[in-house]
């Protein structure tokens, strides 16, 4: 039970974070993020299968040609448009339209989609039969936090982020080119999604259905968490996670979403900037 | 070091600057004076590059057409058409008016953000003599800027501007909405920063009474245009400065 | 008579006192001056007056009832206006359109002033008041586009319009030239003889002190000193805190 | 014309006085000059829906309610509160009309304006908790009450639970169907426009240009969001209903992405803020995804394509393109 919320609570913040990595920097709400999850799954899987590639390498490709991919959408087709909000959001909608659609038409569905597992079996903790799998990616998404951590704190780009983050003009007028800086977060976000795509897949098949579902999910994260705040993803993910296994453990699964979303809810007429918003203070202060 | 010809910036159909021509010599402190709305923050834009960027973004969603006219040369070379991430490397600076730093770093790392263009060596010295000059700024390291008062912010943003190595410093309204005692310690920091750091710095403000003193020479800017220029002591004793500018 | 009664105002932000115990008698009609380094918590006092931010502790009385725990828009209506040290204007909207805002409230309703349909002549009767030339394009123009000068007389216009018996008027003199300054000056004297009550935050000290009835310091988020602006001017502990110079 | 001598000027068309203000015009040109624009969509329309075959005047339908729907949305977004979730309205009304038809046999003319006003009402005391939250985090709400409401609906099994209600009583022709939306769409256009250049409507501009300063004007804004939410979902509800009664269903899919995406794409495509452009661009995409039904499962694909290039090429929108071309000149001008 504990364990289940666990796991489910690393999934959830496994989705979100590259969602949230790009929108905290650049503020570009990549709508296209559930399709590039769900590509990143097809990508690794046809590498695999029709090129027989090997696995850990298939896998490293797909994060590497993802994450090139994310930036070329923002150098073609959201640079154009930066700045305006809607726009951003139904040109990226309508990326992850054509991409999931065409995987749709291409036939891309079935239960012969589904990535191996890094590690098969499973062990028991606290009376729980739990894969390994599932062990796994608790233990990346906490890698995955101190990695980012590291990185947006201590190195020359990371930094670069956090400013952009902030205060574009000023970062401008320090030299820092946001386009560069958005595009890379950008690209570094898809990878993250890919990343993603490929510790969670193995534990059930690709579908293109599975890309809205995605989507949802890192949206409701990210804002019930505050936006652009990692440790608020954490918290908004243990929150949604354990609602969601709660229900489905105690209730009955198809009140599953229902509660989840009540919660999203309730969260948010609380504390009406997520859970770690930015301060509303500050803004008054100066 | 710095020189403008025959500028002219357009917003849609109105005139922000009409035919300024200046020049900076390295090493000066150089002022800009004039009232709200004189053209002076435009100036500034202009010459960091931002307006580029405003440009384009107001012509992506077809707002306000705003059309830049003559030549800026630096170093002697052209820089008219350059970003401003180019201009910052060529060692053109700008530190914006009202104070903005980024408010939920730390003092600390809003000069490491800062440093983006430096090599890490070069990031330890400059923050070491950021602290030199704004020794205020040392007991603050560890708080958010966004908690800073006004003055430590201006300070700061003074001193993130001094990270990325400048060679023409170019300060827009430093002295805004700071209380008297601080306007003093400012002014004070940026003396020191000239003659420690070596750089040129191109001062804009409409307080021109604490100005004027410490600047080699400076420019008045009317509606846009250039109405007076001479050097800091001239102007000072300028009657008509005095009347506009001092209150007496 | 005191028109607004603080007591033991306290906030702090992350830890940090920003106003710290502070009490102070606003008389009816007079003009009061606070004036104290950036920083000192003079925003947030007036943010906690108006109901923006709600205080940790303490109490404020309008004419005997309390303010704190009311929203700001109750608070405008009982007649305390404020004008923000950062404008705050309605960008997309043309200037005089800005003052039929607060003649739609419930104040100005109520007291009849809006009336019917010509809202557009008051507001325009308010910005010539204001010193927006009436007979030029100024008061037509968008927002967005006046200069600082206007912005800052529109936030004046607005509490003119609001018909405030309290006008707070947070650095409305910040980034004005000298011309600009002793324009206004005469409106806010003349609210005076009106016989408004005006709080005024401050850098601009040699106006200030001309026109203020009592002027109070803050330093640190706490008041340092209270008394009439020669006392303010003479007394040392200020002069340290915050003058540094001759004004 | 080299870049160095000459520069673009924009002037207002010679116009004595742009105002919608009867009293202005004086004359012959510029009556027409100002009712160009407003007639010729409208006779157009009426034509197309007389001329078109059936399937055709379906497609007009759609593309009304649609239309409805995305001036709804940009309607709430210039009060500032930016809703994904327009099908939450729709669904509402939609069930409510299905309700009583079914139920209590009510016809058409008594369903539909019912499920307008409770609608509305119903909708706007959902979302009274939450007209506090600000941009994105009213969005979230938004987006998520319908999806909650869809999965409340196959949970409890009410209503028909998956299978909807069915059988519903339809319009008797065509042609009152068609005259009810084509007036219905063209009053809420042109009344909304008044509305919010009116004096009472100017409040709504000013909150989503600056919340705190509205309250500072003495303003309750959460009252006047409350008044913008009831107006906005009304008209939702109302093309619910009326779509209820056209399919002679409801059920969960009224509760879809598509009702509240659809909406938003044709307001940045049409261009936001103007009321008129996301009816225009409503009009644009609505016949478009008729048109891409030949490519059959690739339709989407194609629609998401469009919707792209649309975006990217005019970001500010088809109408606020049109209407700068009509009311402005551009010269090049020498400067010496």
């Amino acid at each position: 039970m504990f364990v289940y919320g666990l796991i489910n609570s690393a999934v959830l913040a496994l989705m979100a974070i590259g969602f949230n990595l790009t929108f905290g920097i650049s503020g570009v709400a990549n709508f296209a993020y559930g399709a590039i999850y769900v590509v990143s799954g097809f990508l690794t899987w046809s590498l695999i299968n029709k090129l027989n590639i090997p696995y850990p390498l298939s896998a490293l490709s797909t994060i590497i040609i993802i994450g090139i991919l994310g930036a070329l959408i923002y150098r073609f087709i959201i640079k154009r448009i930066r700045g305006l909000v809607i726009s951003e959001v139904i040109a990226t909608f309508g990326i992850s339209i054509v991409i999931l659609e065409f995987l749709r038409y291409v036939g891309f569905i079935g239960f012969k989609y589904s990535l191996p597992m890094f590690v098969s079996g499973s062990v028991e903790i606290l009376g729980a039969y739990v894969d390994i799998q599932r062990l796994l990616i608790i233990g990346f998404v906490i890698l995955l936090i101190i990695a980012l951590y590291i990185f947006t704190h201590h190195t020359k780009i990371g930094r670069a982020f956090r400013g952009i983050a902030q205060e574009e003009h000023t970062s401008l007028s320090l030299g820092i080119n946001p386009d560069w800086i958005a595009s890379l977060s950008m690209g570094l976000g898809s990878s993250l999604g890919a990343f993603a795509a490929i510790v969670i897949l193995p534990l059930g098949t690709i579908t293109v259905d599975g890309g809205y579902d995605v989507l949802i999910n890192a949206l409701s994260v990210c804002i019930v968490g505050g936006l652009g705040s990692t440790f608020g993803i954490i918290i908004a993910s243990v929150i949604i996670g354990y609602a969601q296994t709660l229900t489905a453990t105690y209730l009955a699964p198809h009140w599953t979403m229902i509660v989840s979303l009540f919660a999203i809810l309730v969260i948010l007429v609380f504390k009406p900037s997520g859970i770690l918003g930015h301060q509303k203070e500050l803004e008054e202060r100066v | 070091m710095l020189k403008v010809e025959n500028l002219m910036v357009f917003y849609e159909n109105a005139l922000a600057i009409n035919e300024l021509s200046i020049h900076i010599e390295e090493g000066e402190i150089v002022g800009i004076i004039g009232s709200n709305s004189a053209g002076k923050t435009t100036l500034v834009n202009t010459l960091s590059g931002l307006l580029l960027d405003t440009q384009l973004k107001e012509k992506r969603k077809g707002g306000e057409r705003i059309t830049i006219f003559g030549k800026i040369t630096f170093l002697g070379k052209d820089i008219t058409d350059l970003w401003p991430d180019e201009r910052v490397k060529m060692g053109i600076v700008l530190s914006r008016e009202r104070h903005p730093v980024f408010v939920e770093s730390d003092v600390e790392e809003n000069l490491k953000i800062a440093a983006y263009i430096t090599t890490k060596r070069e990031m330890k010295e400059n923050i070491g003599f950021v602290y030199k000059v704004f020794p205020s700024l040392v007991p603050l390291r560890k708080r958010k800027a966004g908690f800073l008062s006004g003055g430590e912010q201006q300070m700061l943003a003074i001193g993130m501007s001094l990270m990325a190595k400048p060679r023409l410093l170019l300060l827009d309204e430093p002295l805004l909405g700071l209380s008297p005692s601080i306007q003093v310690k400012l002014i004070e920091s940026i003396v020191q920063i000239r003659k420690d750091a070596n750089v040129t710095i191109l001062i804009c403000e409409q307080f021109a009474r604490p100005v004027l003193p410490i600047i080699d020479r400076g420019y008045v800017l009317e509606n846009g245009m250039l109405t007076l220029e001479g050097t800091g002591k001239e102007l000072y004793n300028n009657p008509e400065i005095k009347a506009a500018y001092f209150g007496v | 008579m005191a028109i607004l009664e603080i007591r033991n105002l306290t906030k702090s932000f992350g830890g940090i006192k920003a106003v710290d115990d502070v009490s102070v008698d606003v008389l009816e009609n007079t003009l009061l001056g606070i004036i104290g380094p950036n920083g000192s918590g003079k925003t947030t006092f007036v943010n906690m007056i108006t109901g923006f931010i709600r205080p940790d502790k303490g109490s404020v009385r309008f004419k005997g009832k309390e303010l704190i725990g009311l929203t700001p828009y109750k608070i405008t209506n009982m007649g305390i206006g404020r004008a923000f040290q950062m404008v705050k204007p309605f960008f997309h909207l043309p200037a005089f359109k800005n003052i039929i805002v607060p003649l739609s409230s419930d104040r100005v309703k109520a007291t009849k002033g809006g009336g019917f349909g010509d809202k557009d002549a008051i507001a325009l009767d308010i910005l010539e008041e204001v010193g927006f030339e009436r007979d030029s394009s100024v008061p037509y123009k968008t927002a967005s586009v006046l200069p600082h000068g206007y912005l800052k007389r529109l936030e004046l216009a607005r509490l003119i319009a609001l018909k405030a018996e309290v006008l707070i008027l947070d650095e409305l003199f910040s980034g004005l030239s000298i011309a600009e300054v002793t324009s206004i000056v005469p409106i806010i004297e003349k609210l005076l003889v009106e016989g408004k009550t005006i709080i005024m935050i401050e850098h601009r000290l040699k106006e200030l002190f001309r026109i203020a009835d009592n002027v109070i310091v803050f330093n640190f988020g706490k008041k340092i000193k209270e008394g009439k602006p020669k006392e303010i001017l003479e007394d040392e502990e200020v002069k340290k805190a915050y003058l540094g110079v001759e004004v | 014309m080299t870049k160095e001598n000459y520069r673009k000027e924009r002037i207002d068309r010679c116009i004595k006085a742009r105002s919608d203000d009867i009293y202005a015009i004086s004359s012959k040109n510029e009556i027409f000059y100002l009712l160009f624009p407003r007639v010729i969509p409208i006779t157009a329309l009426a034509i197309l829906a007389l001329i078109l075959p059936l399937y055709w005047q379906k497609v007009i339908i759609s593309a009304c309610i649609f239309a409805m729907l995305a001036v709804s949305w940009d309607f709430l977004s210039s009060c500032g509160m930016l809703s994904l979730g327009q099908a939450l309205f729709f669904g509402i009304g939609s069930y409510i009309a299905g309700i009583l038809n079914h139920y209590l046999h009510l016809p058409f003319y008594i369903t539909i304006p019912f499920a307008t006003i409770f609608g509305g009402l119903f909708s706007t005391l959902l979302l009274l908790p939450v007209v506090r939250l600000r941009g994105i985090y009213f969005a979230m709400v938004t987006l998520i009450l319908p999806l909650m409401l869809m999965r409340g609906i196959e949970a409890t099994r009410i209503f028909g639970g998956n299978e909807g209600i069915t059988g519903l009583s339809p319009f008797p022709n065509i042609w009152v169907e068609l005259i009810i939306i084509i007036t219905a769409m063209w009053v809420t256009l042109f009344a909304l426009r008044r509305f919010i250049s009116s004096d009472y409507g100017l409040i709504f501009v000013s909150i989503r240009d600056n919340d705190r300063a509205t309250m500072a004007s003495g303003i309750n804004i959460y009252a006047f969001k409350a008044q913008a939410l009831f107006i906005g979902s009304c008209i939702c509800a109302f093309c619910g209903a009326f779509m209820t009664h056209s399919y002679m269903f409801t059920g969960i899919p009224v509760f879809t992405m598509e009702f509240s995406i659809l909406p938003i794409a044709a307001s940045a495509i049409g261009g936001i803020g103007s009321l008129a452009g996301p009816l225009l661009g409503a009009f644009v995409l609505v016949p478009l995804s008729e048109i891409l039904r030949e490519f059959g499962t690739l339709r989407v694909v194609f629609y998401g394509l469009v919707l792209v290039i649309c975006v990217v090429a005019l970001p500010e929108g088809i109408f606020h393109y049109l209407s700068r071309k009509y009311n402005e000149m551009e010269r090049w001008v020498k400067i010496e």
